[in-house]
């Protein structure tokens, strides 16, 4: 089911990153990502009792356990890039750009979100900010992050990147193999990061891909690869810095793959009973944040006492930005426009 | 006393089926250990071993899969994780399994199951209701059951059918809807592609299919405070349709509204309707009606949600219209 | 005297569309230097170095492409192969395209071409009429003009829409529809969403679209002999659907037949009557009638697909009938 | 735009044939393999002028260059194997027990032919047989092949394969891709050709991916791969047969890529101008009727008198099959029973 793989392996067109150290890695940096992760994990853990208080009706899904991994995209892009999280991308969506606030507003359908109670929780974005918004069929943003990318081709824009991430179940999906191939041969400075946390839902890998190393896909593409250590910050932040600064040099498209564990259901219905005990107790298992910490810590680049009162200051945002949206307006059906046209009138 | 939901229903006609006929076998996403996202095959991967499987996230090849296995004698059914889902497996299933027969004289018994319709919060996405989708291609079969019992005995049918069968199961009805026992085989009530007259009336009729059925029951009830006796038609196939109890039911009433939970353009509604006026016009004392969701993807926020789609209130406002045309 | 074919006009509207608005790119197997399987783009690429784009087998990622491209204010202009092969980007048009500025508030100005409807040879997969399929889902303007000029002037009006277009180019017009000038701009003669009364008439409406409208009015021609005068309505654009003109239309004649190529449930043909029976019901004096294609894949051989599809022939029959009513 | 490979290079899973005199190969199968092009090659003739001629309507769409590379699969197909062939594979058509009367009678439309004039040209097969009749949209048939796997793995049936072959165009499709992940999930005794004639209709291989070599996918799955030289029937023939023989031996799927060119258009309205003249007389461009003609006589298996008795009794066959179906009725519509159900009634 799952295959732990040495951190370093070499696929074919694989580029290891010269490790923790590498490049673009600062203090700064890992300060930034380590308090967004943080703010990802109590907004999470926010939305959940929401959820469970009956707050939120239909779902919520989370990222619990891939903060390391998705910030670790988010904190590398910058404005004028264009990103398409994915799922489990609370964490990179906030790095990129997207608010507490909005979250909030999303899940809980306030009119007063950017998708005004007409869209929710993961499927919410502004895409006129190079933010997409994912539509639930996996595999579908690849090639919508390339068409951007093509668009900014078009305009002569140069150094900025696209990005999107996928479950390893995605990448059995036709769109994600169409979106790759059209990527490479487009030569588009478009990053995927695959987020291997060996489920799909209940699916366990082996009844998801056969290949002994989702990387070898890379080689068949005809793309840069690369892998990252997914719980662990540091290494996705070298990693990731690396392969999206491939992109922005125009190397073309880069896939990352990482393995991980996701630390939590699918979604909040879902106790994730299928994931065997001694997979959660593996190094896979270990939770990023905590590693993320120590590993700051360790590097002196972060106290103890910051971290904490880091915590406090979050979880005071997070409290307070909720209470505030509790007490928003829904959406009213009467005032909704019901047209799904943008230059026609309604009932077209 | 223990009651058996539709969603239950849908699972031991399942159950019943792999029993029954070891042709049949079950392919979807986490339907396996796991049991289904809506627990619809729960326990039959271990009743049945090696005949629930998990498949990828791969609706093209999974439809593709079963055409193949179908070709061979098998008798699959195929689960879409959601019925907005099958918009990935759509090219297999209306260029190859609805084609497969007339081009070459090879049968495609096959059964796309789609969790379909709408529940509050979930959206664009996880709430489609594709049914007039697959109705426009011949060669399809198309089932929305209204009830545990159909949901049971037209499952079994659709397994048994020759030809590929859409099976639009509704999200809404799996935990709302109970019955205390199941019919012990198909046609003990109604034959496949019959339609059933849910309520007899006397004022209008009201065809409905799917969760519409039982907004349309609602209705019709309330309109009883008004003295209306409202006839209440579930389609029960909308591909078949029964036109001869539809135009039965008209002659009786004069006055149709059909109410479909899917967009209007080319729905069911929108086929009930033409079919009405072209076969039944001089059966009609007033213009034929439909009500259908409004014109935008399904909504998130339950209170759009609620009003996006018609709900036993405005089916009683459009048959209190309806009455006074 | 040279004149333009319904193909040159579409390779001319997107010539003008590329030289006027710098956003305008397209995109599709074959169309770079080969100029597309059917030539609609012949030159342009050579004229417009790196706009005209040759795409991989990958209909999915191409309609995702053109969406992203859309979003960040280009307009794309998607060509599919064939009609037929639009299935495999479905999901990205239905999905995506249709609704991301409901969702978003960031409109898709996309057009896809789909090069669509029957030849003699062409068969279940070259043949297929899609419009009824992609005009249920709100969000997606649906065109299907019947002559050059609307060809020309309807592929400007749709890559200057804030919403995605399918366009629904019939292939058997391409070349044997021909006309001597071309209108200086779109709207000349009448604005998008449209319909245009082709032929005037007193005693029966045929609404058309695309193919159909020119066995409708050979149709009406022939009744000419039996001292009939059809009137003949051209829909031009299938979503928005312009019920004022049929309406008016069907004042005047009392009657009304609807034909469309693609298959019956569900069509445009349904859609039509629908509206017709529910708002225009006391304006007919028989019950409204539709003819569309046989309910079989598009069959390959000439002699099927002839008796097939809707002719001027059997458009005829159906006027026969329906004056008779 | 094409990228001309050493036949043996090795990809990353690789199996490389043991040559030209491998296993499988004997005599008589490169004798039969032989008559066989040439029926599919003047049975093809035929049919280009019959289309020249008007008697033909729709489309022609030959496998001129490519008889070889489908020969060899279609040859190493037994009774209870299943067969899905694609646009080019009247050879392998021909070698799995198609006929030049069926052929004829699917393109001319006569109601006698498998399709009964329902469908046409190369959409033939009789499924009921293990010969699938293709759908045009590409990529379809791989997963197609892997159901009828699937049940005679329910039926307990050993040692049958599934066959498919696809253009490199095809590998673009997402279907092509969800059916070898599936494959290779399920471990199915599957074998795809994919026939890289560097062209897909007009557009060249490098608007069509940017891997620098196809095989590079077979890791990427998890499958085994094979490289054979495309117009060499010796090469091909012992390739394929031990990729068909490693399928059959339980070694799951095989994915075999061969270099080749079409010596024709698309179709016979296309004169594939967009060719270059270099390309086609480059070692690619080589007649493999006329490469095996050769061989088979190096060898001494076939000699220059019976290949030409053999051409002119093939030639003679094709010749009054013609003539027989061209007199054979067509369908009647009056007569058709235009019902797409198999179980309802027509006008359901
Ligand atoms: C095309 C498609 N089919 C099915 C689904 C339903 N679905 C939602 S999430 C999911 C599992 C995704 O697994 P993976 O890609 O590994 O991401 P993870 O949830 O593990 O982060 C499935 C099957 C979907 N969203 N899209
Ligand atoms: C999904 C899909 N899109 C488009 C087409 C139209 N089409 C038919 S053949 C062809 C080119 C195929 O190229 P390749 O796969 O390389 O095979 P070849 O023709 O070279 O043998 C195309 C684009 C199709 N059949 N299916
Ligand atoms: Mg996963
Ligand atoms: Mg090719």
């Amino acid at each position: 089911m799952t295959k732990p793989k040495s951190a370093k392996t070499k696929g074919s067109q694989e580029k290891s990153s010269t490790g923790a150290t590498a490049g673009v890695l600062t203090a700064e940096l890992a300060r930034r990502a380590y308090r967004t992760m943080l703010e990802a994990r109590l907004l999470e853990e926010k939305l959940a009792a929401l959820y469970r208080s009956g707050k939120i009706v239909g779902g919520v899904f989370l990222g619990r356990g891939q903060e390391a991994l998705s910030v670790s995209l988010g904190v590398h892009l910058r404005r004028g890039d264009i990103y398409a999280p994915l799922i489990r991308d609370q964490a990179g969506r906030l790095a990129f750009g997207d608010t507490i606030l909005d979250t909030l507003r999303t899940y809980l359908g306030s009119s007063l979100g950017s998708m005004r109670g007409r869209d929710g929780n993961i499927h919410r974005g502004r895409p006129s900010e190079g933010y997409h918004a994912m539509i639930s069929h996996l595999g579908a943003m690849v090639s919508t992050v390339c068409g951007s990318l093509v668009a900014k081709r078009f305009r002569g824009e140069k150094g900025t990147v696209g990005a999107t991430c996928i479950g390893e179940g995605g990448t059995s999906t036709g769109s994600f193999h169409e979106g790759m191939n059209m990527a490479a041969v487009e030569k588009l400075p478009l990053v995927v990061v695959v987020a291997n946390n060996q489920y799909s839902y209940s699916t366990p890998n082996d009844r998801q891909f056969a290949c002994s190393d989702l990387l070898a896909k890379a080689a068949g593409y005809g793309v840069q690869g690369h892998r990252a250590v997914g719980n662990d910050l540091v290494d996705c932040l070298s990693v990731i810095g690396e392969a999206v600064a491939a992109a922005r040099r125009g190397e073309g498209p880069q896939l990352v793959v990482a393995d991980l564990l996701r630390l939590v259901g699918h979604g909040e219905h879902d106790d994730a009973s299928y994931i065997p005990e001694a997979l959660k107790k593996s190094p896979l298992g270990r939770d990023c944040l905590e590693l993320a910490k120590q590993s700051l810590v360790e590097r002196e680049w972060l106290s103890e006492e910051e971290a904490a009162s880091w915590h406090k200051a979050v979880e005071k945002d997070v409290e307070e930005t909720a209470s505030k949206v509790l007490r928003e307006p829904a959406p009213d059906p009467t005032e909704e426009d019901w047209n799904a046209f943008a230059s026609l009138g309604r009932n077209h | 006393m223990s009651s058996i939901t539709y969603l239950e229903a849908i699972r031991l006609a399942q159950q019943r089926a792999l029993k029954e006929d070891p042709r049949v076998f079950i392919y979807g996403q986490d339907i396996g250990v796991f049991g289904g996202a809506f627990k619809a095959t729960k326990n039959l991967a271990k009743e049945f071993p090696g005949r629930v499987l998990d498949a990828p996230i791969s609706e093209d090849a999974m439809v593709g899969l079963a055409i193949g296995a179908a070709i061979e004698g098998m008798r699959p059914i195929v689960e879409m994780q959601f019925a907005d889902f099958s918009t990935c497996g759509f090219n297999q299933i209306v260029n190859q399994a609805a084609t497969l027969h007339y081009r070459t004289g090879t049968p495609c018994p096959i059964v796309v199951r789609l969790p379909s319709g709408g529940t509050p919060g979930s959206g664009p996405f996880h709430s489609q209701s594709m049914e007039a989708i697959y109705a426009h291609y011949p060669g399809l079969v198309v089932m929305t059951p209204a009830t545990v019992e159909d949901a049971y005995t037209m499952m079994l049918e659709a397994v048994a059918l020759e030809d590929p069968v859409i099976f639009c199961e509704h999200k809404f009805l799996y935990y709302h809807l109970k019955a205390e026992k199941l019919p012990k085989f198909p046609g003990e009530e109604l034959p496949f592609g019959k339609a059933r007259i849910t309520r007899p009336g006397r004022d209008a009729t009201v065809v409905a299919y799917s969760a519409m059925v039982h907004e349309a029951l609602a209705a019709a009830e309330e309109l009883t405070q008004d003295g209306y006796d409202i006839e209440v038609v579930d389609l029960r196939t909308v591909r078949p349709i029964d036109t001869d109890t539809i135009l039965a039911s008209v002659a009786r009433t004069g006055r149709l509204l059909v109410v479909g939970e899917a967009w209007p353009w080319g729905g069911v509604a929108a086929e009930v309707v033409a079919r009405v006026a072209t076969e039944g016009f001089g059966l009609l004392d007033a213009p034929p009606q439909r009500l259908n969701a409004k014109e935008t993807p399904v909504p998130y926020h339950p209170a759009l949600w609620g009003t996006h789609r018609p709900t036993a209130s405005s089916v009683a406002n459009s048959l209190r219209q309806l009455l006074e045309l």
